[in-house]
């Protein structure tokens, strides 16, 4: 996954404050996050009701996402879709915490999420496309 | 007028005519007082008065001894919280600071803005316990005169406001940020006509007393 | 002939608004501590007895006269003038409720010396006619007869024969060159005589040449009690004629509080000179002969004793160490009040409240606070140095059936002096 | 230009996957600041919504703004919306030119009466029509005539939003706001000096989606967006609340990226996105360059006392007022307290001795 890391202002940061479990400068986003995380993943287990967060409504600090996806990490599944430009499908290695990155056709990324489920819901097939593909699987078949 | 143009309006004429008046009205005020002067004391004198002036100027600020402070342990305690709780919240907040710096060409280290919040509390808590108790206590409120309530209301306001604007409550930023300073600059414009005056004139008070009482051996 | 107006009282009170009055009224935050500190208002709860409050109408005269804005706020009727039925209505806050005392002025935060203001305060009430009629025949009395008691030389010559008769101690008059000139108050001679004999023997024994003066032995001042400085001046000019005339060294104050302040401090700024000799309280002169090593006692009280500090002397006086030296020379049980020294409460009659006849009763009531802190202590004696103080400790007391006996500190130093005859 | 096909059929011809559409929802909700939890609801209206035909004005501004849009062109999601919505008019993008651009625009109002969407940037002339035209026609003569039959407005940048620069004192052509002249529509206004891209197409997203304008805060600003000042959002909001600024721009503090509230930084008093949504594809925003906030979604940005002094700073030279004011009380003080002492040498000089028969009062009759 290329993310984009600024070293510099990573390091500067790190140099001067040491407060938070990432450790290193930030606006105190980080560690709510995490727990935020933390208590969706209950709640799915307790309800079976998803979570979805997004990344982009939270100001983070240059280097702080990069912190914040490194302590995530990665997991064992890892999807990648073509759909209007790239979109990244990886589960963290927290198993159920999936972070979600959608890119553009320039390889710019549009949006991103940390989203709390089983299987991510743009993974499932729609019922239409279930459909469509029935008739055109049926429709391949009568020619044969 | 919108917030932009009052706040302009506030940090620049606002500030202006408050500043003017303020500096005017303490100078006669300071300048009334010093030219009324004291008669040179002719007895015998036990000391000239003037370690016993400067003794008094500082010991003022703590009650003369235990017995007293008890008697009177409200107006001590929240009178201490709200001058100290001012004082930090005027001179160490990082902001004020700025703008001393900017009146004077220098300024000081300020603290966390965070502490400085906690003292903004203990200020505006002090005042609240300082108004029950002019309501209240028979003394108080019998010398209670609507200038007294107005000056309240004049200290309160400022405090009150900058600590909704930093923790932006009730109104957007920019309103409450208006209305801290217009009620700054109401209470410059209080301040020499009124009892606000004290914080320059209670140094005068106390220095006439401790020479008066130097002079006399006593120390007060 | 010129009569008491409300144009005199304010006239006066203008030549009376000085620097530090300004500079008090413009500090006061009305927060009322000085009430706390005044036992006419910790005693009754009135809270028109609130120190600051006794001066208001000198405040408004101030901002309206010697104020820019207070000028404006006359000029457009924001500021009532005034008037003489309210220098009428304050003359009890005045003058029945405050014993001058000044413990308020210890207190106040700010700093205002309120005492000094009431003293200021008085001339104006006084020269308005609104002085307690009590007081003015004190004052009266001290100007025609000489002596707010009404007592003339006659009565003193007999009390000296009378000693002299029973000790064998002259008491010298009118001794040109004497070191020391004795003033008395009058009260002392018609309630303690025991003092002038007290101070025979002591400078008997201390070899100092002392003498009292036949035309001017008292040292009580009406004047600075009602707040007329014309009568004050009138009044300490006898004891400074006296005094320079006899050449004396030093001019000694009776155990009285305010006849100290008003010819120690008050005196020379009436008179508008300095004096060639030096005043001192007798608690100041005992003291110094205590140093020196020129007296000497024997056999100490061993009942609990305390002493009460006269406000004067204390608070106004510098008098503060002198008492305590002493006791020690004599007490071998000496306690403090919880207040004392220059935090002690008044007895509740000084500031010429002992002569106001509308006052009986708030004096008593105002001795309560006395009262509270004596039973707290537990004491057999109380020793006080004032007369106005003793008596009115004496008439408390026994209103409250309280057995305490109340001595003067010269005579209860008297009684163990170690008397050597070969001073003779 | 006229289609009524909904968006959904249109992207689906296009080979936009049910996949495809989904992510689109979601990177919208997102830019719109709706929560994940509204994707659904956005892609059955989008689904069913219709492309909007959109006339663009541009009258005293500098093309920041369109710039501001078109960088982040193609096919990115500002792309894709503008590939389904139909732009009529915009002069400065559209191929045709003179009497053919008018043309287009009045086709375009003629057949979407009521319908079509008009977005101005660019303040109005008012003291001299002849200050800017297009094909002859006054600035505001072409405002009144597109605002009349206009479904909503949005004036994008300050300028069409508050005036902007040509507003800025002593505003030689009389310019003013869209909402100066304009009472009678729905007007969002979308400022900043230039706003961010984002912002502008999440307007009309949201325009799409819901076929209404957003809701607004009290300067006409979708709250989605302006909801927030750029201090609370900022990084480096942490520094102020521990007092470490940075005093000028080549200092420690500086270095060490604290605080620029000192430099100036508006951050306190303006409302904006830039500090979450940022600049350019989100890699950063003044602050994060190392400078601070000039404050430009605020009206009057470029009058308010500096872009360099710290807000509390006057604007207005404050010592020397004060020292006017010394003066003139130690003037009037001095007069005052010369007055006093005469009165009160007046009243020593008249003193009439006070002697005991004074002390009685005359009784009253």
């Amino acid at each position: 996954m290329a993310v984009p890391v600024k070293p510099d202002s990573d390091r500067q940061c790190l140099q001067y404050h040491s407060k938070t479990v990432m450790g290193g400068c930030d606006s105190g986003n980080v560690e709510p996050l995490l727990h935020q995380i933390r208590h969706a993943l209950q709640h799915l287990l307790s309800s079976g009701e998803t979570t979805t967060i997004d990344l982009r409504g939270l100001p983070m600090a240059a280097g702080e996402r990069e912190r914040l996806l490194s302590f995530l990490g990665r997991g064992e599944v890892s999807v990648r879709l073509e759909a209007l430009g790239r979109s990244d499908i990886v589960e963290t290695g927290f198993s159920g915490v999936w972070l979600i990155t959608h890119y553009d056709g320039d390889g710019e990324i549009m949006g991103r999420f940390i989203e709390i489920t089983r299987i991510p819901g743009i993974l499932e097939t729609g019922t239409a496309d279930l459909e469509d593909a029935l008739a055109s699987l049926q429709n391949k078949l009568e020619q044969h | 007028m919108n917030s932009g143009e009052l706040l302009f309006w506030v940090r620049g004429t606002g500030l202006s005519i408050a500043v003017v008046i303020f500096t005017f009205g303490m100078l006669v005020r300071l300048l009334e007082i010093f030219m009324l002067g004291r008669r040179r004391n002719l007895a015998e004198l036990r000391s000239n008065g003037i370690g016993a002036g400067l003794r008094t100027l500082i010991m003022r600020s703590i009650p003369p001894d235990r017995n007293s402070m008890r008697r009177s342990m409200v107006t001590v305690v929240a009178g201490y919280g709200f001058h100290i709780g001012l004082l930090v919240v005027i001179f160490l907040l990082a902001p004020h600071i700025q703008l001393f710096e900017s009146l004077f060409g220098f300024g000081w280290p300020a603290i966390s803005t965070p502490l400085v919040d906690l003292f903004a509390v203990v200020a505006l808590i002090s005042l609240i316990v300082l108004l029950w108790h002019r309501l209240t206590h028979p003394v108080v409120r019998y010398l209670s005169t609507p200038e007294d309530y107005l000056v309240w209301a004049a200290s309160f306001l400022p405090l009150l406001s900058g600590y909704l604007a930093y923790h932006h409550l009730w109104l957007p930023y920019e309103w409450l940020l208006v209305t801290h300073i217009l009620s700054v600059e109401f209470m410059l414009i209080l301040f020499p006509f009124t009892k606000l005056a004290h914080a320059f004139t209670l140094f005068i008070a106390r220095w006439y007393t401790g020479v008066i009482a130097g002079e006399r051996g006593v120390e007060t | 002939m010129s009569k008491a107006t409300l144009e005199r009282g304010v006239a006066i009170l203008k030549e009376q608004i000085n620097g530090p009055v300004a500079a008090y009224f413009s500090s006061c935050v009305h927060c009322g501590i000085c009430a706390e500190a005044c036992l006419f208002y910790t005693e009754t709860g009135d809270p028109a007895y609130t120190p600051i409050n006794k001066l208001e109408p000198m405040r408004r005269l101030w901002e309206q006269e010697y104020t820019l804005f207070g000028r404006l706020k006359k000029a457009i009727g924001l500021s009532q003038p005034v008037t003489d039925s309210e220098l009428g209505e304050w003359s009890e806050r005045v003058y029945d409720t405050c014993s001058l005392c000044g413990r308020c002025s210890m207190v106040c935060p700010v700093g205002n010396d309120i005492s000094y203001m009431i003293r200021r305060i008085r001339e104006g009430l006084a020269a308005a006619g609104h002085a307690p009629e009590g007081l003015v025949a004190a004052s009266t009395r001290s100007v025609e007869i000489g002596s707010p008691m009404g007592l003339r030389l006659p009565a003193l010559q007999a009390q000296a024969r009378h000693i002299k008769e029973s000790t064998g101690l002259d008491i010298p008059f009118d001794q040109e060159g004497a070191e020391y000139l004795v003033l008395l108050s009058s009260m002392e001679v018609i309630n303690f005589p025991e003092y002038l004999q007290a101070i025979a023997r002591i400078f008997k024994q201390a070899g100092k040449r002392w003498t009292l003066s036949s035309e001017a032995f008292e040292a009580t001042n009406s004047g600075i009690q009602i707040g007329v400085s014309d009568i004050a001046r009138e009044l300490a000019t006898r004891v400074v004629v006296a005094a320079e005339k006899l050449k004396v060294k030093t001019v000694i104050s009776p155990e009285c509080g305010h006849a100290y302040t008003a010819i120690r401090w008050e005196g020379p700024n009436l008179m508008g000179r300095r004096f060639p000799f030096k005043v001192q309280h007798i608690l100041e002169v005992l003291d110094e002969l205590r140093a020196a090593g020129l007296f000497k006692t024997e056999g100490m009280e061993d009942t609990r004793l305390t002493f009460h500090d006269p406000c004067q002397l204390v608070r106004k006086g510098g008098v503060i160490d002198q008492p305590r030296n002493l006791l020690n020379m004599v007490a071998s049980d000496f306690v403090e009040m919880d207040d004392h020294g220059t935090m002690n409460w008044c007895c509740g009659a000084g500031g010429g409240v002992s002569a106001i006849e509308e006052a009986a009763g708030i004096k008593m009531k105002a001795f309560d606070r006395k009262k509270a802190q004596l039973e707290g202590l537990n004491v057999d004696t109380l020793v006080t140095a004032c007369a106005n103080c003793r008596i009115q400790l004496e008439e408390g007391l026994e209103e409250n059936e309280m057995e305490i006996p109340v001595v003067g500190l010269t005579e209860l130093l008297a009684d163990h002096l170690v008397e050597d005859d070969s001073h003779d | 230009m006229k289609n009524d096909k909904p968006l959904g059929q249109l992207l689906k011809e296009q080979g936009v996957s049910r996949r495809g559409f989904l992510k689109y929802c979601a990177t919208l909700a997102s830019l719109m600041a709706l929560p994940p939890s509204m994707v659904p609801a956005i892609a059955e209206a989008l689904e069913n919504a219709r492309r909007p035909s959109v006339i663009w004005l541009s009258f005293q501004e500098c093309t920041g703004c369109t710039e501001s849009l078109t960088r982040s062109h193609a096919p990115t999601l500002e792309g894709l919306l503008f590939d389904h919505i139909s732009l009529d008019y915009h002069h400065t993008l559209q191929a045709a030119s003179g009497q053919a651009a008018e043309a287009a625009r009045e086709a375009a109002m003629a057949e979407n009466k009521d319908k079509y969407l008009l977005v101005v940037d660019g303040s109005i002339p008012l003291d001299n029509p002849g200050y800017s035209t297009i094909a002859g026609i006054s600035n505001l003569d072409m405002l009144e005539e597109v605002a009349e039959h206009a479904a909503a407005i949005i004036a994008v940048g300050t300028c069409a939003a508050y005036g902007g620069l040509p507003h800025a004192s002593p505003n030689p052509t009389g310019a003013v706001s869209v909402t100066d002249i304009i009472k009678d529509k729905p007007i969002v206004n979308v400022p900043g000096c230039p706003p961010i891209p984002v912002v502008i197409s999440g307007v009309l997203a949201h325009f799409l989606t819901f076929g209404r304008l957003p809701d607004l805060d009290h300067l006409g600003r979708p709250l989605a967006f302006y909801g927030n000042n750029i201090h609370d959002r900022c990084y480096r909001r942490p520094f102020y609340d521990r007092g470490l600024f940075a005093h000028s721009f080549d200092d420690e503090g500086a270095k060490k990226g604290w605080c620029l509230y000192n430099l100036g930084c508006k951050g306190p008093v303006t409302y904006n996105a830039c500090a979450t949504i940022k600049w350019n594809e989100g890699t950063s925003f003044p602050i994060e360059a190392g400078h601070g906030c000039l404050g430009c979604s605020e009206p009057d940005f470029w009058d308010l006392g500096g872009f360099y002094n710290a807000l509390p700073e006057s604007p207005v030279d404050i010592s020397r007022l004060a020292a006017y004011g010394i003066v003139g009380g130690a003037a009037a003080g001095v007069a005052s307290g010369l007055l006093n002492r005469q009165k009160k040498a007046q009243a020593t000089a008249t003193h009439e001795t006070v002697n005991l028969s004074d002390l009685k009062r005359e009784e009253k009759s």
